[in-house]
Parts: structure tokens; C-alpha cells; sequence
């Protein structure tokens, strides 16, 4: 779309306040709706409209697929060693008490934003990784077929 | 009350924009339709949001408008270039 | 004081329901693509602006009216660039207007050398 | 009574979109009547004050879901073929199994019914407790990353599932084009 001035500046000037509004849901999920989930489909969706405007070359040159298949792997480890970590240190898996041990309700409250960013971590890489993967691909289609 | 009738109004848009979502002969007839529909999926939410004196439904209406743009983009490019990546080159 | 609010705030629902509904019905009853096209942006930027204008005036200073006011501007930005992409994919793809009595094809400029429409339906 | 007939008439909307979908044969046409459907269901979420729901289905509706249609259609074809044997047969099961489970649904407590079983189990436990225990305004998040902490796990390890296949299945990554090259070779 090297054309398209208008596309390319609107683009631009949406990609950043959609990024920002998703680490909004993000971190603002336990007071308002929103969590891990939602936040990582909208900051997808940046980087998938960058990517549908400027070209794959582009939004690769900017996250390359390599961390994105990390990150697929690395928000379900987050999530996962929030757990871990909590075993370790004698409360049960996953009971958030770890994280503060002398108030717990503000140690459920860190462990919350920590899985919550485990979810989103992963959201966003899986969600950036299909688009990757079917925007590669060359389209099947014949002329005739169209 | 005023709320009511926005709703109202913006339900038999929405009604009469479905019947050109049904009909519309061309693919561009559908977008426009879907991409109107759109916006007014946007405005319900926040009008609906007062009249249930819930302002908080506000953050999923700003959602809609920054999120809309990328289906109806995505449509748009994949009809020109018939590819959701690099456009083949003797497209572009 | 509040009664002056009220009213505008009834008189902007009002006309903002109105546009909408003008161009919804716009969107069906016109002839053709190129024409319905001018129908979807009196409700996109004029009924929407309406509409928000008058739930600001209903919420008065506050987050409500900060984030009411990003939509608005949100969506002036999107809706008109959405058309803008829509109407130049349709005249690429190879789409033309209806065209008038006494009016020629090639009266109107070639934007595209493709004779027939290359996406149906 | 407005809120019965703001979901009356969304809910026919909705049946409305349905049958068009069922209906219409050009995929470009159903991708369109599709992010429609599921702006109609965010609606009807709003309007059941489901907000959380509400979001995640904007989310995924809105931006996702019409990009993800639009991949798979240019990888495989942009109509549907016509059905190559009678469906009646079908249709019929279709038909039975929805009107059994509309005759289930008679036995269901009211919506919003205050003695039903899923607002008496643990419900009120959660809605009590959280404040002194989790101390996190909106419950939903509470429920979902601590209480039901493993669900979430679950469904996370879903997500990450989901990926790895579509990834395995249609990326040109480079071991998988490899193997496919060895395979070609070797037969």
C-alpha cells in the first residue's frame, strides 16, 4: 500500500493510542473490565494493522517473528512459574501468598497482575503469530477463481 | 427519556442498515453497511451506558472505535491486493 | 441552569437520532454504491458527533466527558478514513459510477485501465 | 420493560444475521454478516451487564476474527460448494436436538432468579469474601486469576495449544519445510 498517504498517516497515528489503551485494559483490569485476555487481543490488533497497511517486511522489522514465537511460550511460563514460585516458598500452587507474606491480600493482588500478564504475554504472541503465519503464505487463489 | 429515544432511533438505523447488509449487490455495498454498523454499535454502547447509569460500558465503546478500523482496513487491502501480506507485485 | 443543559442536550440526541436515521436510510434507499456512500458519512461524522456532543453535556466535567470526548475524536478520524479506503478500493478494483444522460466513459478520467470489475459480489 | 425490549429486538437482529449467514453463499458476504453478528452479541452482553464478556467479545469480534476469516479464505477458495447430498436427514437431527434442549431449558431456574444453584454455591462466598480477601474492586478478575486461578491456567495453556498447531499446520517456519523437502525426496 505505498500509495495510500491517507491510510499510512491515520495508521500511524492510531497504532500508538490502541497499544496505549491495551496496556490500559492491561493493567487497569482489576478495577474496571478488562484483564490479561482483552489486552492482548487490542496490542495484537496494533501490530496486525501496522502490518496489514505497511507490509509484513515492515511490522517483522519491527517484531520479528522469532521473539513473537518466544513470547507465545513465555507468557504460559510467567503464569506457570507464578505457581512454581509460590510452591517454593510453602504456600500452595498458585496461592499468591508468596508475594507478600505478611498481608495477604496484597500479595493476591500482585500475584493477580502478574498472571494477568502472563495471559496477556501469550494472547498477543499467539494472536501476532497467526497473523504471521497465514500473511506468509503466498494466496492460493487463480485469477480464475477470484 | 432522551436516551430512550437516541436508542430508538439508532436501533431502526440499525435495522435498516441489516436489510442493506442482506441485499447489497457489490461486496463495497457490505463494507460500508458493516463499517456504518459499526459506528453504531459504538454509539449504542455509550447511549445505553446513561441509560443504565453505568458509565463504565464507555471503555467498551472506545474499544470499538480504535478496534473497527483494523476489520474494515483488513477487508479493504485484502480485496485490492488479494493477499493479507506484501502485495504481489504485479498488483501493486 | 440545568434546564438549559437539558434542552440542548434533548436538542442534540434529537438531531443527532435524526442524521442518523436520514443516513441509515440514505444507505438503503439510494440508487447506487457511489451515491450511498455520501449517506454513510452524514450519520458517521454528523449524527455521531451530535450524539456525543449530547451525552457530554448529560455527564458535565469529569472522566466520563474525557473519554467521551477521545471516541468522538476516534471516530472523526476512522470513519471518514474507512470510506476513503472503501471508495478507492472500489474504484480500482474497477467500479464506476452510474453515469448520466449525455455523459460518456470517457468524459470521466482513467483512474485504472481495468474494464471490468474484478471483485463481484 | 425497555431493557425487555432492547433484547427482544436485539435478539431478533441477531436470529436475523443468523439466517442471513445460513443463506447467503459468497464467504466475502458471510465474513461481513459475521463481524456484524458478533457486534450484536457484544450488544447483548452490554445490555446483560456482562461487561467483562462484553470486551472479549468486542476484542475478538471486531479485530481479530475478520482478519482470521480473511487468511483462510485467500489460502483455500471464496465460495461455498453447493452440498453434495441431501441434508434433510440432517436437518431433522438439528431440529430434535434444539427442541430438546428448548424443553430443557423449561426447568431452569428464571434469569436472574435469586434461590437458583449457581447463585447459591459459591457465588455469594466469592461476592462476600473478596473484598477482604483479595481487596481487587472488580470481582470478575478476582474469580478468574485467583480463585479459579487453575481454570485460567487452563485456559492459557489452551491458548498457547491453539497457537503451536496453527503455527505447526500453516507457517513456512524452517524445520517444518525441511522435513517436507526430506519427505519429498525420499519418496
Amino acid at each position: 500500500m505505498r500509495h495510500h498517504l491517507i491510510l499510512r498517516v491515520i495508521t500511524k497515528l492510531l497504532v500508538g493510542p490502541i497499544i496505549l489503551y491495551g496496556l490500559y485494559v492491561q493493567f487497569h483490569g482489576d478495577f474496571s473490565p478488562g484483564g490479561g485476555f482483552q489486552a492482548g487481543v487490542i496490542i495484537a490488533v496494533a501490530f496486525i494493522l501496522y502490518g496489514i497497511v505497511f507490509g509484513l517486511r515492515a511490522v517483522q522489522a519491527a517484531l520479528p517473528a522469532w521473539i513473537v514465537h518466544r513470547l507465545v511460550a513465555l507468557g504460559v511460563l510467567v503464569y506457570a512459574g507464578v505457581g512454581v514460585l509460590n510452591m517454593f516458598a510453602g504456600y500452595e500452587f498458585l496461592n499468591y501468598g508468596a508475594f507478600d507474606p505478611g498481608h495477604p491480600s496484597h500479595g493476591q493482588h500482585l500475584g493477580i497482575l502478574w498472571v494477568e500478564a502472563g495471559v496477556g504475554i501469550t494472547v498477543t504472541g499467539v494472536m501476532i503469530a497467526i497473523f504471521y503465519a497465514f500473511a506468509g503464505r503466498p494466496p492460493r487463489m487463480g485469477d480464475d477463481d477470484w | 427519556m432522551m436516551f430512550l429515544v437516541t436508542l430508538i432511533a439508532l436501533f431502526v438505523a440499525m435495522a435498516l442498515v441489516l436489510c442493506r447488509l442482506y441485499l447489497g449487490p457489490i461486496v463495497y455495498d457490505r463494507v460500508l453497511a458493516a463499517n456504518f454498523f459499526g459506528t453504531a454499535t459504538v454509539l449504542f454502547i455509550a447511549v445505553l451506558g446513561f441509560f443504565a447509569g453505568r458509565p463504565d460500558f464507555l471503555d467498551i465503546a472506545l474499544l470499538y472505535a480504535l478496534i473497527n478500523f483494523a476489520g474494515t482496513i483488513a477487508v479493504l487491502k485484502f480485496f485490492r491486493y488479494r493477499a493479507l501480506g506484501d502485495a504481489r507485485p504485479e498488483v501493486d | 441552569m440545568d434546564l438549559v443543559v437539558d434542552v440542548l442536550s434533548w436538542v442534540c440526541l434529537l438531531g443527532g437520532s435524526f442524521f442518523t436515521i436520514v443516513g441509515a436510510l440514505g444507505i438503503v434507499r439510494l440508487p447506487d454504491f457511489w451515491a450511498r456512500l455520501h449517506a454513510s458519512s452524514v450519520a458517521e461524522s454528523g449524527g455521531m458527533i451530535l450524539i456525543i456532543l449530547g451525552l457530554c453535556l448529560q455527564a458535565g466535567w469529569g472522566l466520563i466527558t474525557v473519554k467521551l470526548i477521545i471516541i468522538g475524536i476516534f471516530l472523526f478520524i476512522t470513519g471518514p478514513t474507512s470510506t476513503h479506503a472503501i471508495a478507492n478500493a472500489a474504484l480500482v478494483t474497477g467500479w464506476r459510477p452510474k453515469l448520466g444522460k449525455g455523459v460518456t466513459q470517457k468524459d470521466t478520467p482513467p483512474f485504472s485501465d481495468l474494464e471490468k470489475p474484478t471483485v463481484r459480489g | 420493560m425497555a431493557e425487555t425490549i432492547i433484547n427482544v429486538v436485539l435478539f431478533s437482529m441477531l436470529v436475523m444475521t443468523a439466517l442471513a449467514i445460513v443463506r447467503l453463499e459468497r464467504l466475502f458476504a458471510i465474513v461481513m454478516l459475521a463481524g456484524v453478528f458478533s457486534l450484536l452479541t457484544a450488544m447483548l452482553f452490554v445490555t446483560l451487564d456482562a461487561v467483562d464478556v462484553a470486551f472479549t467479545e468486542a476484542a475478538v469480534g471486531a479485530g481479530i476474527s475478520t482478519v482470521l476469516y480473511l487468511g483462510t479464505i485467500a489460502l483455500t477458495s471464496r465460495g461455498c460448494k453447493p452440498p453434495s447430498r441431501p441434508n434433510t436427514v440432517p436437518l431433522l437431527v438439528c431440529i430434535a436436538t434444539g427442541a430438546v434442549l428448548v424443553w430443557g431449558t423449561l426447568d431452569m431456574p428464571n434469569f436472574g432468579d435469586a434461590e437458583a444453584p449457581a447463585q447459591v454455591h459459591v457465588g455469594p462466598y466469592y461476592l462476600t469474601e473478596s473484598v477482604e480477601e483479595i481487596d481487587v474492586p472488580n470481582v470478575v478478575t478476582s474469580i478468574l486469576a485467583s480463585y479459579r486461578g487453575f481454570d485460567t491456567l487452563g485456559e492459557v495453556a489452551v491458548v498457547f495449544t491453539a497457537g503451536i498447531g496453527v503455527l505447526l499446520i500453516i507457517s513456512q517456519m524452517r524445520g517444518w519445510g525441511r522435513r517436507e523437502e526430506e519427505e519429498e525426496e525420499d519418496s
